[in-house]
Formats: structure tokens, sequence, C-alpha cells
């Protein structure tokens, strides 16, 4: 009975394989070209929703639904995430145990810095997200860092997100090959299915903005992660961009990678760097 | 241009859904645990060659589990079967990955 | 049961008290004990109960009737079954209480609010729905009880996991 | 600690609109644990609004209403400048009072 399976297995893999391979789409590795990249991004989602202004590709769902946008406005008046906001002013002026706090550790005290993350280290050859600076910050200062998908980093986070509402997304790659691999990883991974679903984050964020996976109305690929860190009422509470992405994996039944693994780093650098020139809205409150 | 590729793509998920199907009601004779030690030693192989190229399943590490559970209480036909289920999906999970390698260029906007 | 003791008791809330644990007693209340929900008694009883009908009964102790006087604004299909934004607003007036039911939920009554005179009747806030439901708002208007209803549908998000 | 409530009073004229945001996790005792226990219900049973000596807005609530729970009302007779007294109790005898001030 073994043998049978593995023999069925074998010469179905094969097939597919030899399928896949022989198919027109296989192109040589083109040049990895950013600028052109997010303007055709950028484009795609502009010509979808003619009617959205452009800014408003931020408001992830409620760009693009009347009915929710009512409730968020609503929920906007006075919203949820209020507390961790307050939180998060509060640790950043608490000085850790050795008398610094996170300002000593961010250009210009931390406050309005929030669109040039994440960024790409040429020291470290790997690109640097807000939630690592932080926990690097803490550490640093002889702090135990904090989990990445918990309410104090998105406390953290929601607060150095509202010092820099409205400022454009701001984005570098530097004239460095691995920035250049960093990117086209972490686009690979965009576009990548994965999950017994077969979903990539496009399947859902590209292919079908607009349209309801059950209650969910689902966000533009454009400006999404320019709201984060999130309060979610399906969550009862705030998220980090790490939550998101961690969450979004499972729902396609794929394992989860560890929080801030290269792959969620390039795939927000991907993410934040087509995003380029919208507003940073966050925090942001979502269905 | 990304639709006949799409078409093709669902034909591949299709199959590999029949796939797994069909180990649910293949016949066999009573599992012994020996069998069932052969089967989870290939299901788990797999699933380590998966979560290497990181693109393990969640529902592969349900199935492994559910086949240690059905071991422990002695079922072996059910641990066997278990076992084979999370050797399959492994085995889908590597293919899904090898094949996204090219894959994905297709639904990438241009 | 709600046996809070009363500074200087009288005579008649020490009967009130022993009545309603009687017929707590008999499991249900075949005739409403309960008085207007304008005295700032917690409704305990009303609250407990599972139906609409049996916690209108027991907060007012009448039943209402629809008007088309009150504006009850609810979503269509609500974002989150935990947060789900409901207000009302009425041209009746002499408004003494507004109260808010879920029909769908394990106990159908979820708030229930007293207008003193000079407050607007009208309010905003945000429920649990267990499940899609008509949201019924309840309106005590002048003695009078009075009522307008809404479908809202609830569902899971996300694609399954 | 700051308060766990949340208050924003505006005065137009004669109507003073009053929003007010409670942190309080509203738990309905329906609701299981990670670990499997039920969580115990958990929730603020009275809220009242005290201006100028005089009660202007009651809420009665029951588990049906939302966790960090938000209500909106107006009433008349304030004028800028006086204060609102907010508190609320819940079922296990938890409490909470703060004022503000009507902008």
């Amino acid at each position: 009975m073994k043998a049978r399976i593995s023999l069925l297995l074998g010469s179905l893999s094969a097939a597919l394989i030899a399928f896949a391979l022989a198919s027109p789409r296989v192109v040589a590795a083109d040049k990895v070209d950013p600028v052109a990249d997010a303007k055709a991004f950028q484009n795609f989602f502009f010509q979808k929703f003619p009617t959205v202004k452009h800014e408003d590709f931020v408001n992830g769902p409620y760009s693009v639904n009347e009915d929710m946008k009512r409730q968020w406005k609503e929920k906007e008046e006075f919203p949820p995430y209020e507390f961790a906001l307050d939180a998060g002013k509060e640790m950043f002026s608490t000085p850790f145990k050795n008398g610094k706090t996170y300002a000593d550790c961010f250009p210009n005290g931390g406050i309005g810095i929030r669109q040039d993350y994440p960024y790409f280290d040429t020291r470290e050859g790997k690109v640097v997200t807000l939630e690592l600076a932080l926990n690097r910050c803490r550490e640093a200062n002889g702090e135990a860092p904090y989990s990445y998908v918990k309410d104090e980093m998105a406390s953290l986070t929601a607060y150095m997100a509202f010092t820099s509402r409205g400022k454009p997304m701001n984005i570098k790659i530097p004239d460095d090959p691995r920035a250049l691999e960093a990117f086209e990883n972490g686009k690979r991974y965009f576009y990548s299915r994965r999950g017994q679903m077969n979903f990539s984050c496009a399947s859902c964020h590209v292919q079908s903005p607009g349209e309801r996976i059950r209650a969910e109305t689902l966000a533009p690929a454009l400006g999404i992660l320019n709201a984060m860190p999130i309060y979610r009422s399906e969550w009862a509470g705030m998220g980090t961009t790490s939550r998101r992405f961690v969450t979004c994996n499972s729902q396609t039944r794929a394992v989860p990678l560890e929080p801030q693994a290269d792959e969620y780093r390039d795939v927000e650098y991907f993410l934040s760097y087509v995003a380029n020139g919208l507003p940073i809205s966050g925090p942001g409150a979502r269905p | 241009m990304s639709t006949t590729m799409s078409a093709a793509m669902k034909r591949t998920l299709a199959i590999s859904m029949l796939l797994v199907a069909s180990f649910a009601l293949s016949p066999a004779r009573a599992a012994t645990e020996a069998d069932y030690k052969a089967a989870y030693a290939t299901a788990d192989a797999a699933a380590k060659e998966a979560a290497g190229l990181r693109n393990q399943w969640t529902v592969t590490v349900t199935a492994l589990a559910a086949a240690k559970k059905a071991a422990d209480g002695g079922d072996f036909d059910r641990a066997t079967a278990a076992a084979n289920e999370a050797e399959a999906l492994a085995r889908a999970s590597i293919f899904q990955a090898y094949s996204e390698k090219e894959a994905w260029k297709a639904m990438e906007i241009r | 049961m709600n046996a809070t003791t009363l500074p200087h008791p009288t005579r008649r809330l020490i009967l009130q008290g022993a009545i309603s644990v009687a017929l707590i007693g008999l499991g249900n209340l075949p005739f409403g004990t309960a008085h207007a929900a304008a005295n700032d008694k917690y409704p305990e009883e009303a609250f407990r109960q599972k139906s609409e009908a049996d916690a209108i009964k027991a907060l007012y102790g009448k039943t209402a009737e629809p008007s088309d006087k009150i504006k009850l604004d609810a979503p269509e299909i609500a974002e989150n079954g935990g947060v789900v934004p409901i207000s009302v607003t009425t041209t009746l007036d002499k408004v003494t209480s507004i109260s808010f039911f879920v029909a769908e939920n394990p106990s159908a009554l979820a708030a229930s609010y007293r207008i003193p005179d000079g407050t607007i009747p009208a309010v905003a806030n945000r429920l649990k729905m267990a499940k899609s439901s008509n949201v019924v708002a309840i309106i005590e208007a002048d003695g009078k009880l009075y009522s307008a209803t809404r479908e809202v549908k609830v569902t899971v998000g996300g694609c399954g996991g | 600690m700051a308060s766990s409530i949340r208050v924003r009073a505006t005065n137009n004229g004669d109507v003073t609109e009053v929003q007010a945001l409670i942190q309080h996790p509203m738990d309905t005792g329906l609701v299981k644990a990670p670990n499997g226990e039920l969580i115990p219900a958990h929730f603020i049973q009275e809220l009242k609004f005290e201006c100028n000596g005089k009660d202007v807005f009651v809420a009665n609530w029951g588990t049906a209403i939302s966790k960090d729970p938000y209500v909106k009302f107006s009433f008349k007779g304030a004028r800028k400048g006086d204060e609102i007294k907010i508190s609320w109790t819940d079922n296990k005898g938890g409490s909470d009072t703060t004022t503000a001030k009507i902008a």
C-alpha cells in the first residue's frame, strides 16, 4: 500500500513540475526596478478605484465601502485606540532604569519619524522596522524586549505613528544590491501563494479589495500599512504589523514565521515603499 | 495575461485536493504499530522539509499531532491514516513552495 | 437576591422585596411587579430575561407599539459583532427612558437609560451581538411605550484558518 | 494611573453634548479563556452623569455592552465651565469616578 502511494505521488508531482516549467510565464530574472514597481502598483489601484481620492487609500476597507465608512467615522469620534495612545505617550516619556528614554534612541527624539520606517541598515545589510528598533533600544538600555504582538509594542508604535499623522510615507532604497534584494524578496513574498488555502497576500488585497470574505471587507494593498498599529474590533485590542502578518498567515492555514522574520521585514519594506507619498494615518481603527 | 495562469493554478490545487481526499478512503488491513511508525517517520521527514522551505501548512502539523495522539491511544489504523494524510499535506506544501518560486510573477502588477 | 440593606427600610420596600423574592422562586413573573424603570434600582430581573418580550415586561410592565417618531440607526451588516454602533433619537416628548434589546442575544436586554427631563431623548452606544438579529429600541414617553426595530446581520470575518 | 473614564463635553448655546469612553473588559461570563475555563462575568452595571447637583443621564448596562464601552448623549441647562461628575460601578463592586469641565 505504501509503495502505491509514493508512486502515485511521484508521478503526479513530476507531471506538474514539468507543466510549471514549460509554462509561457517563465521569464529571465528581470532587473529589479523599485521606482517602476511603485508607479505600476499605485496606478493599478488608482485605475481600479477611480473615485477614491489617492490619500484615502490609507483608510483600508473604509476607502472602498460606504456603509463601513459611516461606521468608521462614528468610531473615530472617540476611537477605541485612545487608551493605547495615552499609554504609549506615557511609556515614551518614562525613563528606563538607566535614566535614558526612547527619545535618546531615535532621530528627532522619536517624534514625527514613523514615515521613515522601515529603513535599510547598510551596516547590518537588512531591513530594520520601527518595532525592531524599539526593542533594540530597550535592550541597549538594559530593559527586556516587548513581545512584537502584544499591547506594549502596539502602544509605543501607536504614539510614534500619531506624531507622524499626515506626513507622506518616505521609504528610501539605498544604492546597495542587498537593499534591492530585500525589496525583491518582499515583493516575492507578497505575491507567493501559501497555506492549504493556496492564497498569497495579492489573492485578497490585489485581486479582490472591496469584496467581502464573510463579514470582512478586504482592504486594497496600496497604503495597507500606513495606519499601523490598528485597534481591531475582531481582536478587541491593538495589533502591530507583526500581529497582522502572523494572523493573515494562519488564516490561509500557513504556519506563521516568527515575528520580525526576514521575510516579514522585507514584505513590510516592499509594501511601505510602494505606498511612498501616501499619508501616515496611524493608529487606525479597523473591523 | 494572468487569467491563463490562474486557471492552471486552479487545476493544480484541485488535483492536490483530490489527492488528499483519496487517502482518507484507501481501504487497508488493520495497521500495526510498525506500519504506523514507518508512516509517521516519512510524514515527519516531509514536514521537516516543508518547514525548511519555510512553507509549512498548519493542517500538516495538526494531522501529525492527531497521528501521534491516535497512536498513543493504541488506534494504529487511525494513526497510520493520519500520518499518511500528514505526509500528503507536507508534500503538497513542498510542491507549492517550488512551483511558487516562478508562479508568483504571473500575479505581479507590472 | 437583591437584599441590599437600605439605611431606613420602609415597610413598602420590605414588602416589595419579599414579593419579588417569592416570585423568583416561581421561576417566572406571572405579573410585572417591576415598575417603570424610572426609579434608579438596577433592573436585575429584566437583564436576566431571555426573550425580548419578557425583558420589556420585566422592565416596564407593559407592551410597546411601533412608532415612526423614532429614528433607530444601526448598520446593515455589522463590521464586527463585538462592536456594533447603535444610536436612537426621537421626536416624541416627555421621554423618561430609552432601552435597547438584541432579540437573539443570550439575554435580550442590552442597555436601559434613564432620561431625566432636560436631557435630549437620544443615545448612541456600542453593543455586542451574538449573531444576526433584530435590534429593538424601546422609548417610554409620557407613560406609554413605543418601539422601533432594525435587522442587523452579523457574521465572523476572515477566510477560515 | 489615569482614570478609566475619558470624557468630552462640548457646549454650543443651550445644548451640551457628552461623549464617554471607559476602559473596562466588560466580560460576559460566557467566554472561555485559552485554558478552557469560563472567564467570570465582569461588567459595568451602572454609569451615572451628574451636573450642577442633578442626574443628567443614568445608564443601566448588561453583558451586551462592548468592551471599552462608549456612550453619547446631550442635555440642556448647562453652560461652558460647568462640571460634570461621572461615576460607574460594576458587578464585582469595582468603581471609578472622574469630573470633566464643559468646553
